[in-house]
């Protein structure tokens, strides 16, 4: 690893978010709690973000980012009411959070 | 800050649809709506009003040839097209959801506001080469979507399709944004459209190459191609038939105009090695969508998930046409994608009409009710046939536009693959008709008719009817909609573009 | 600095994706936001750190600590078949997509020369906002539409009365 | 005014009116029924004496329609109908056979049978329109939709496995349709155009391999139809359990469709090709008329039987025209009319067997000759003319066909005519071991038997369907030329080029 | 004139038409009266035509109508020609064909079908018509299936019956394996002389240079003779001729023995120049010939049933005449066709009448004493006996000896078994006259009641045994110092004026040989009449010391059997084969439904991946894209 990429360069901005997007999506992928999944969604909306900014700043300072990332934001918020009210109405029908025991629906 | 006459006629599109989700809630609230049969037919007729003012509106749009722009926003020939194709799709499924929700026992109006803020959202979604306002209009488009699907939630199946849903599509969506972000930072533009000159410089890069695929990723979820099409069977099979019919239709729409605009003008046709990816991948996934769409539909009992698995067939084949990426091709897709407008909502719309409430949707469910109600199963013979690309249907000339254009581009063997995959697909499709016609009820269904007669499904049978006649149509004069409409929308659409 | 707030970054979504217990996920998770709120500092954009702060950290991860406390399904319940292949698949693309991410990023031509451009130039609210209700206004309004259909899609979701 | 108006547009007429007449039938009302089969009736009895006259003073002119229809993808599709020497009597058969084939089942179909009578004549327009279409585009449109109708009248009035009978009827023959629609669009994208002609040039400037497989789809989609071995499995599950109306118009017209779609596109549009195949396609042929009739011989259904002397007849017509002779060719198109005539008959025979004694097994039966002498004279008359009897319309088909594949230029010709005539002897064995069973002997006195329920000899209506049949099948046997001088030229010209002389043949046909 | 001709053979269409259509209204004289009357009408039109065309220059009398099949280079004329051969040919068929319609009149009278019967005995009168007078290949193919099929209909005639429509199934599939072979040497006529009218094609041979295409006339001369053995029940192909005697006895009398199976005589005499170039073809006739004259003759010796005996008598006398044809003696042959005709009607009529008189009796061994109660039929029997062992001075004499000559000049061992088949001959006819009308009645009961048939019978057989008398000296061969007129006669048709007929020329011993044969013939005639003149038991003791050869001869060398065994059941199992492991298991098995099943297979197994889990769906999505990943950086 170059020092440049330890001390803040745009390479090591953009590999922390790609990292942090694969950490999202393992989470996805690994965990079975529907809460914990959508807190690995979470991740990926951030590992975006992370790597939106970072464009922007090396882009001159792209007001364009910021705007982008503040719908982001909204979006972030936006699934995670969807989301949520989701998670919460299952859990009322089903008393599970486990998304392996929500396979009613099948072949 | 002063708006343009320009600038409202081009937001006017998503104005319309997007004000009346607003205004919708507000009947909603009411608690009423379970007992006052006249809240509920407002909130039907403000939801219709809306879409049928839009469409209006776009119609007059085209026929005075205006193709207004807002910024980022292009009302041009492509996105009312694909506004017109949307809205359809909505009315229909709004007149089908009167009927359906009422044979669940009770009636929604949130439903409504949120049809029509994912119609909003679609229209978006098409009308637009930045990414950024693209990636709204997936959200706006989708999370109504995952709310739409669970709109039966007093049903746990209702509930799991949605938590499906949601969680597939928000990581869809969240590499949709990753894809956006990574092209936007190797160009430095939101635009689609203004990353054409800078693509042959980084065409080979690899991250781009990673931000076009998450990119692409987003749509072919949205078109749901196999591999990304596990959460179609589930979600169809929980939603309202309508809504599946709806998500069928428009959500595969209104992701391919996109992907029409986006990839071939932004993205692929400039650049040699971007293109010849693309092709590849694309070729992969169709393949494999029709193959597996195919086959599994096959070996389904329950019709929706059947008919979920011949929607995810009809994107593979939809997907050869931007394997052919030509001009010709994407009229191909225009026009196959209105006729199947048609034959699936006919198809989805047929539940409603036979009065398929409760999860009943089984072939079993379907027995010897052609004979019932011969005009509906005329309807729904042509859909089936149309669906199965069997001429004189509009589905047939869908497929031979596709596969005409498919085959001057050298991809025989696709072509062959696909034919072969349509053969396959009518043993599934004649199942339906078979059972429609051929069986007589079970006595135990009988008895069960007997005891629930099915509320009259008058709006959804209409639908079913005029689905039937427009698949005819479309069969017996294909030359109109093809170079009257989606030549026009394709070529002037694109050439904005260019 | 970078190190840092990477390594808090990072170990903090770790954390959140090996935690059993889902509020101590929901904290590493906060401990992530953390951490990406300290980039975007680095990144000369105090916006966007004050908005992850406050709506990330705050909001978002309030809400969702909210609803584990309210379904009271602290701990991941014990799962019913152990799906090794799903988990060691998972595992595998995830170390694949992350290898091949590291691989992508360090021999990327256009993202080294990306990263030797310009002055650092200070992010202020103004700049946004301006840029926001200009150019951006049919964006806002999608996005302020997307925002009510949530809610609307939330409501219907839970609301008492069917 | 509708006069002239069917006097100018007399193909369109002809294809779309049983058509609309359908249309008009499916909203009658279910109660309606015999109202409606009168209707079909007399409909199409009326479109079969229009075309009749119309033909009968067709004189030098052929009758022409065309008129560009649209544009798709580039490539324009013509409305482009006409008659000629091709397909002049098998439109004819058509129209004739329809009001007939109604008239003869009238009673069979207890259920829904005005449905039936609409579905017929749909499907008679399918048929007509793919005899009449000079456009590939729409010839393949005619040809497709000449399966929906089929589809249902085996499937909704068929036997007990009528479900996998249609679904094979259906799928078997799109299998081979949509291949050769891949072909056909590849050539069309070629020469930008679905004319034939136009298609056979820029077949030429193709590779001989690509040739030979674009040959091969067409041939694919057309043997399937005919059907030719070993794609011939279909028909006999489709014949066995379609209801009789089916059954005659399946083995009158439908099955003539294969090899008139060889006729008029797949030789024309590929000498070379076809010049390679012709061997390999008559020794499949040689097969068909040798197992099929093997196979009919041991079958226990009559029907079923008759279906397969189907496929051994429909081998006659594919040998005469892989002879590429203009006898064999010839032979060929009397055959197809022989066979629709012939065979068709038998179906409407075993059909008026069947409604009588609800089985059509042979030993069920026995004695048939001593309850329905009228019945058994109809039935030894067509059994004689399906067995190529000489004075009836089965032997001139055949003996032309022998006679032209004899002369054939491939080596094989001599060998494959002295198997094929085997098909002759083989025909009357089972037809006559058959008629033996089923028809000497003392009557099966069984109550269960199918003999005991023959209480009725063939009413007035169903002589008056035999009849005609009757007449036809010594007019042809007696007077071939009445129906194949007009295909003479014709023939003559499509045979040209596969001629070791073609120049000097050339010149004569023109003189 | 033309018109007249026409009316020939469309007279006794035009009478089964009527009978046929009308016949249950018409009643029975009508129907005799039509029956009767077209044939004797045309029997009268024949005599013109015949008197004309013996009168013509060229000894031919053609007409033609219409082209009856024409396309490409092929053209078939219907047309009608008289020339000697076919006109001598339509007498014998229009006058015996009369005559036994006559007959048949008082045989079928009480029959329920009678209509029915003459229909079918007209519409063969018009086919052997066609086939005698046609002027093409094709239209006497015409006759030739046409007769078939009447012998079809008419050995089927008691339909209610198990062994007749078997009989009759048989007969016609029989001659259809032999109908294969015209058909195949017409093709193979055809593909080399581009013609299939008669007169064109004798002609076009006429010019063939000897080194060109006799390889090609003996394919189609061999193939045409099949066809004549399925017609002329020759080895192996005669099955069917005993078998057919299930039909009524006029009906064997006038198809099974004048007629109808001495087509193919008649039809390798109308192509005689053809079978002349293809000297490989006579020989095969003359042994094929000869093999079944003997055949035949032994399997005669021990039949029960009188029509079997004259079932195979005929066998074996058709199987002379080809021997005939064989050695190069058309006219010879022909002219035993012509006296056959006479006398073997008249002995199946005379045994029709006996079978009447003892009440549709047939077995041999339970008649005798007869001589009394039917003098007429005895009479006439005896005359008929006479001239088929070949008594001098009766006509069997005379064609026998020319043709036994014949055989001698072609090869010596040719006539040894003619000989042998004549001595057989003579046996078994006198063990048939002396079984029926000599010694004790073995059935008293039916004796009782036998009685002389009607005049309608009875006038037929004595027109027929004066013919049988007499028509012998139409051909008194050179040798006993006659003309051989008949030979002179149909000269012009058999060498169509281009090649001479080998006969004529007589050398070597011919009166020593008819001696030889004609003593022969009267000692085995002798001992038959002895053996069998005072009852069975003499016949009996000599069967059971010679059981196996008995047990043979009486299961007729057990030919039936091997065919079924070695040809129709393989057939049989052939079919079923096919259809149950070609058609089920391996077209349809294997190439419709085992795809099909894959496709279901390939869909449940597809759909396993659909597990409901929705990591499941995620992992897919990865996998996907990892895919493309992997595609786009390749």
């Amino acid at each position: 690893m170059s020092p440049a990429l330890l001390h803040g360069s745009l390479q090591g901005y953009i590999l922390v978010a790609l990292l942090l997007f694969v950490i999202g999506l393992a989470t996805v992928l690994i965990r079975r709690s529907l809460l914990i999944q959508f807190m690995g969604i979470e991740l990926m909306l951030n590992a975006a973000n992370v790597a939106l900014l970072a464009f922007a700043r090396y882009r001159g300072g792209d007001v364009q980012g910021t705007v982008f990332y503040l719908f982001i934001i909204a979006v972030a918020a936006c699934e995670a009411a969807v989301g949520l009210a989701l998670v919460v109405a299952l859990y009322r029908h089903r008393r599970t959070t486990d998304s392996d025991r929500a396979d009613a629906l099948r072949r | 800050m002063r708006l343009t006459p320009d600038q409202i006629s081009a937001i006017m599109a998503l104005l319309i649809p997007g004000v009346a989700g607003c205004l919708l809630p507000l009947a909603a609230i009411d608690k009423d709506q379970n007992t006052q049969k006249w809240i509920r037919a407002a909130m039907f007729f403000i939801a219709l009003f809306a879409l049928m003012g839009c469409f209006f509106y776009v119609t007059s749009l085209w026929g005075k040839g205006a193709q207004p722009s807002f910024g980022p926003l292009r009302m041009d020939r492509l996105a009312q097209f694909a506004t017109i194709f949307i809205l359809i799709t909505a009315a229909l499924a709004v007149l089908q959801l009167w009927d359906h929700l009422h044979q669940e026992g009770w009636v929604k109006g949130e439903a409504l506001s949120l049809l029509l803020f994912s119609v909003t959202g679609m229209i978006l979604f098409c009308s637009s080469t930045n990414l950024m306002l693209l990636f709204l209009g997936l959200e706006l488009l989708s999370i109504p979507l995952y709310a739409l699907t669970s709109t039966l939630r007093q049903r746990h199946e209702a509930l799991e399709g949605g938590v499906k849903y949601f969680i597939t599509g928000a990581v869809a969506s969240s590499c949709f944004l990753m894809g956006t972000v990574l092209l936007y930072g190797m160009t430095g533009t939101l635009d689609a459209a203004a990353m054409i000159p800078l693509m042959p410089k980084l065409g080979g890069d690899p991250m781009v190459l990673i931000g076009v695929v998450l990119l692409l990723l987003g749509f072919l979820f949205k078109i749901s191609a196999v591999p990304f099409h596990q959460w179609t069977p589930d979600v169809y099979e929980s939603a309202p038939h309508p809504i599946a019919g709806f998500m069928s239709v428009a959500t595969k729409g209104a992701a391919l105009f996109a992907l029409i605009r986006i990839f071939p003008a932004a993205l692929v046709r400039q650049e040699g090695i971007l293109q010849g990816k693309v092709q590849a991948a694309l070729i992969l996934v169709a393949a494999l969508t029709l193959i597996l769409g195919n086959l599994t539909a096959l070996t389904q009992t329950n019709v929706k998930r059947m008919l979920a698995y011949s929607s995810i067939s009809h994107a593979g084949y939809l997907l050869l046409g931007m394997v052919a990426g030509t001009s010709q091709a994407f009229i191909g897709m225009g026009f196959y994608l209105v006729s199947y407008l048609a034959m699936n909502m006919g198809a989805f719309g047929l539940l409603t009409a036979f009065g398929l409430a409760g999860g009943r949707t089984t072939y079993e469910d379907l027995r010897g009710l052609g004979w019932k109600r011969p005009e509906l199963g005329f309807a729904a013979v042509i859909c089936m046939f149309s669906l199965a690309g069997i001429p004189p249907t509009g589905g047939f000339y869908g497929k031979y536009m596709i596969f005409r254009e498919l085959i001057a581009q050298g991809h025989v063997g696709l072509a062959v693959l696909g034919v072969l995959a349509s053969l396959v697909s009518v043993a599934y499709y004649l199942r339906v008709v078979v059972a429609l016609f051929l069986e007589k009820p079970l006595p135990s269904a009988e008895r069960e008719a007997s005891e629930h007669p099915p509320l009259v499904a008058s709006l959804a049978s209409g639908t079913v009817l005029v689905c039937g006649v427009l698949v005819m149509l479309i069969g017996i004069f294909p030359g109109f909609l093809s170079s009257v409409f989606a030549q026009r929308a394709v070529q002037e659409g694109l050439n904005l573009l260019r | 600095m970078f190190l840092i707030f990477a390594l808090i970054t990072l170990l903090g979504a770790v954390a959140m994706f090996r935690s059993r217990n889902l509020i101590v996920a929901g904290l590493c998770l906060v401990l992530c936001f953390l951490g990406v709120a300290g980039l975007f500092l680095l990144l000369a954009n105090p916006v966007a750190a004050a908005l992850q702060i406050i709506v990330y950290s705050g909001a978002i991860v309030v809400l969702v600590l909210f609803v584990i406390m309210l379904l009271n399904s602290h701990e991941e319940e014990p799962a019913e078949h152990p799906r090794r292949i799903q988990r060691w698949l998972g595992a595998l693309a995830a170390a694949g997509l992350g290898a091949g991410a590291c691989k992508a990023v360090l021999s990327s031509p256009a993202l080294a020369r990306l990263g030797q451009e310009g002055p650092v130039k200070v992010m202020d609210l103004h700049q946004v906002g301006v840029s926001l209700f200009q150019q951006h206004v049919v964006a806002f309004e999608a996005a302020g539409l997307l925002l009510l259909a949530a809610m609307v899609a939330a409501v219907a979701l839970v609301k008492k009365e069917l | 005014m509708i006069s002239t108006w069917i006097n100018t547009h007399l193909l369109t007429f002809l294809v779309f009116a049983p058509l609309v007449l359908g249309l008009i039938l499916l909203c009658l009302p279910q109660k309606q029924a015999p109202m409606a089969k009168l209707l079909g009736f007399l409909g199409s009895l009326g479109v079969f004496v229009i075309s009749l006259v119309h033909f009968l003073r067709m004189g030098g002119h052929s009758y022409v329609e065309n008129l560009p229809w649209m544009t798709l993808v580039n490539i324009p599709v013509d409305y482009h109908l006409a008659l000629d020497g091709l397909n002049f009597w098998l439109v004819l058969l058509t129209t004739f056979l329809t009001p007939l084939t109604l008239l003869g089942t009238w009673a069979s179909l207890k259920e829904r049978s005005g449905l039936a009578t609409a579905l017929f004549l749909m499907l008679e327009t399918g048929m007509l329109g793919a005899l009449l279409a000079q456009d590939l585009f729409l010839f393949y449109l005619f040809w497709e939709a000449m399966l929906l109708p089929m589809y249902f009248l085996i499937a909704l009035w068929g036997g007990e496995e009528r479900r996998y009978a249609s679904l094979k009827f259906m799928l078997y023959t799109l299998a081979g349709s949509l291949l050769w629609l891949v072909a056909l669009l590849y050539l069309a994208g070629k020469s930008g155009s679905f004319a034939p002609a136009l298609m056979a040039q820029t077949a030429l400037t193709l590779s001989t391999g690509i040739q030979g497989i674009l040959f091969l789809a067409f041939a694919l989609a057309f043997a399937i139809k005919v059907p030719l071995f070993p794609f011939h499995t279909w028909l006999p599950d489709a014949h066995t359990e379609a209801p009789t109306m089916g059954s005659v118009i399946l083995a009158g017209v439908l099955l003539k469709l294969g090899t008139y779609g060889f006729l008029r596109f797949a030789l024309p549009i590929f000498p070379g090709a076809t010049l390679h195949y012709a061997k390999p396609m008559a020794i499949l042929a040689v097969i068909a008329i040798i197992y099929g009739a093997l196979v009919a011989m041991a079958q226990k259904d009559i029907k079923k039987l008759v279906a397969y002397s189907s496929v051994s007849h429909m081998g006659f017509v594919m040998l005469g025209m892989a002879s590429l002779t203009i006898i064999g060719t010839q032979g060929a198109m009397l055959q197809m009319l022989n066979h629709g005539v012939s065979t068709g008959a038998l179906f409407l025979l075993v059909g008026m067997l069947y409604d009588r004694a609800h089985t059509r097994m042979i030993s069920d039966f026995g004695g048939i000759a001593t309850r329905m002498p009228v019945f058994t004279f109809f039935f030894m008359v067509v059994t004689l003319s399906s067995i190529g009897l000489p004075l009836t319309n089965g032997f001139v088909g055949e003996f032309w066909i022998l006679n032209g594949t004899y002369t054939s230029a491939f080596g094989w010709g001599r060998a494959l005519a002295c198997i094929a005539a085997l098909g002759v002897l083989l025909g009357a064995v089972y037809m006559l071991w058959m008629v033996k069973r089923a028809f000497w002997g003392a009557a099966n006195t069984d109550e269960h038997s199918g003999t005991a329920h023959l209480t009725q000899d063939l009413n007035g209506r169903e002589i008056a369907v035999m009849v005609p049949i009757v007449v036809l099948i010594f007019w042809m046997g007696l007077h071939p030329q009445t129906f194949t001088a007009i295909s003479e030229r014709p023939v003559a010209e499509l045979m040209a080029p596969f001629q070791p002389d073609a120049p000097a043949k050339m010149a004569e046909v023109a003189r | 004139m033309h018109m007249t001709t026409w009316l020939i053979p469309l007279l006794p269409l035009f009478g089964a038409a009527i009978i046929g259509l009308l016949g249950r209204k018409l009643g029975r004289i009508a129907v005799s009266v039509i029956g009767v009357g077209v044939v004797l009408l045309a029997f009268a039109f024949t005599l013109r035509a015949f008197v004309l065309a013996g009168s013509a220059p060229d000894h031919r009398l053609a007409s033609c109508s219409f082209t009856w099949m024409s396309t490409g280079n092929l053209s078939v004329p219907m047309g009608l020609v008289f020339d000697p051969l076919s006109s001598l040919m339509a007498l014998v068929v229009t006058g015996i064909g009369a005559l036994i319609h006559l007959y048949s009149v008082g045989y079928m009278w009480e029959e329920e079908g009678f209509a029915r019967y003459f229909a079918y005995l007209n519409l063969f009168i018009f086919f052997m018509l066609c086939l005698v007078l046609g002027n093409s290949l094709p239209l006497l193919f015409v006759g030739w299936e046409g007769v078939g099929l009447c012998s079809y209909l008419l050995i089927g005639y008691y339909f209610e019956t198990d062994y007749a429509p078997a009989a009759g199934l048989k007969a016609f599939l029989t001659n259809r394996v032999g109908d294969l072979g015209v058909l195949i040497g017409m093709m193979a006529l055809f593909a080399h002389f581009g013609t299939l009218t008669i007169a064109e094609l004798l002609t076009k041979v006429g010019h063939l240079s000897p080194e060109v295409g006799f390889g090609i006339l003996s394919f189609a001369t061999l193939m045409l003779f099949v066809g004549a053995c399925g017609k002329s029940a020759q080895v192996p192909l005669y099955i069917w001729l005993p078998d057919a005697m299930a039909g009524p006895t006029p009906v064997s009398a006038l198809i099974h023995a004048a007629t109808m199976v001495t087509a193919g005589i008649f039809m390798v005499c109308r192509l005689a120049p053809l079978f002349q170039l293809a000297p490989i073809t006579l020989s095969v006739i003359a042994w094929v010939g000869g093999i079944t004259a003997l055949f035949a003759a032994t399997i005669g010796l021990v039949q029960r049933d009188i029509k079997k005996v004259l079932a195979y008598s005929t066998v074996s006398q058709l199987g002379y005449m080809v021997m005939a044809l064989g050695a190069g003696g058309f006219a010879a042959g022909f002219f035993h066709v012509f006296t056959h005709a006479w006398f073997k009607a008249l002995l199946f009529l005379g045994a029709g009448s006996v079978i009447m008189a003892m009440h549709h009796e047939q077995d041999l061994f339970r008649m005798g004493g007869l001589r009394a109660k039917l003098p007429i039929t005895f009479w006439t029997m005896l005359l008929a006996t006479l001239a088929i062992m070949g008594f001098p001075g009766f006509s069997g004499f005379f064609s026998k000896d020319e043709i036994l000559y014949l055989a001698y000049l072609r090869h010596p061992a040719l006539w040894v078994i003619g000989v042998a088949a004549a001595c057989c001959t003579s046996f078994y006819m006198w063990r048939l006259m002396a079984l029926t009308f000599w010694g004790e009645p073995r059935d008293p009961h039916a004796y009782e009641h036998a009685h002389e048939s009607p005049w309608t019978m009875t006038l037929p057989l004595v027109i027929l045994a004066v013919g049988s008398v007499v028509v012998g000296y139409l051909g008194v061969p050179e040798a006993f110092g006659g003309h051989f007129a008949i030979g002179r006669f149909l000269e012009p048709s058999l060498s169509f004026g281009q090649l001479h007929a080998h006969e004529g020329h007589h050398e070597g011993p011919a009166i020593l040989l008819a001696c030889i044969s004609t003593v022969l013939g009267l000692g085995f005639g002798l001992f038959g009449f002895l053996s069998y003149r005072s009852g069975t038991a003499l016949a009996e003791s000599r069967a059971a010391r010679f059981p196996t050869l008995h047990r043979i001869l009486l299961n007729k060398y057990y030919v039936d059997e091997g065919i079924e065994r070695g040809i129709l059941a393989p057939v049989r199992g052939l079919g079923r084969l096919l259809w149950q492991v070609g058609d089920v298991i391996i077209v349809d098995g294997i190439g419709v439904n085992l795809p099909a099943a894959l496709a279901r297979l390939g869909g449940e197994f597809l759909a396993l991946f659909q597990t409901g889990r929705v990591r499941n769906y995620t992992l897919g999505m990865v996998l996907g894209a990892l895919a493309i990943l992997w595609i786009f950086f390749k």
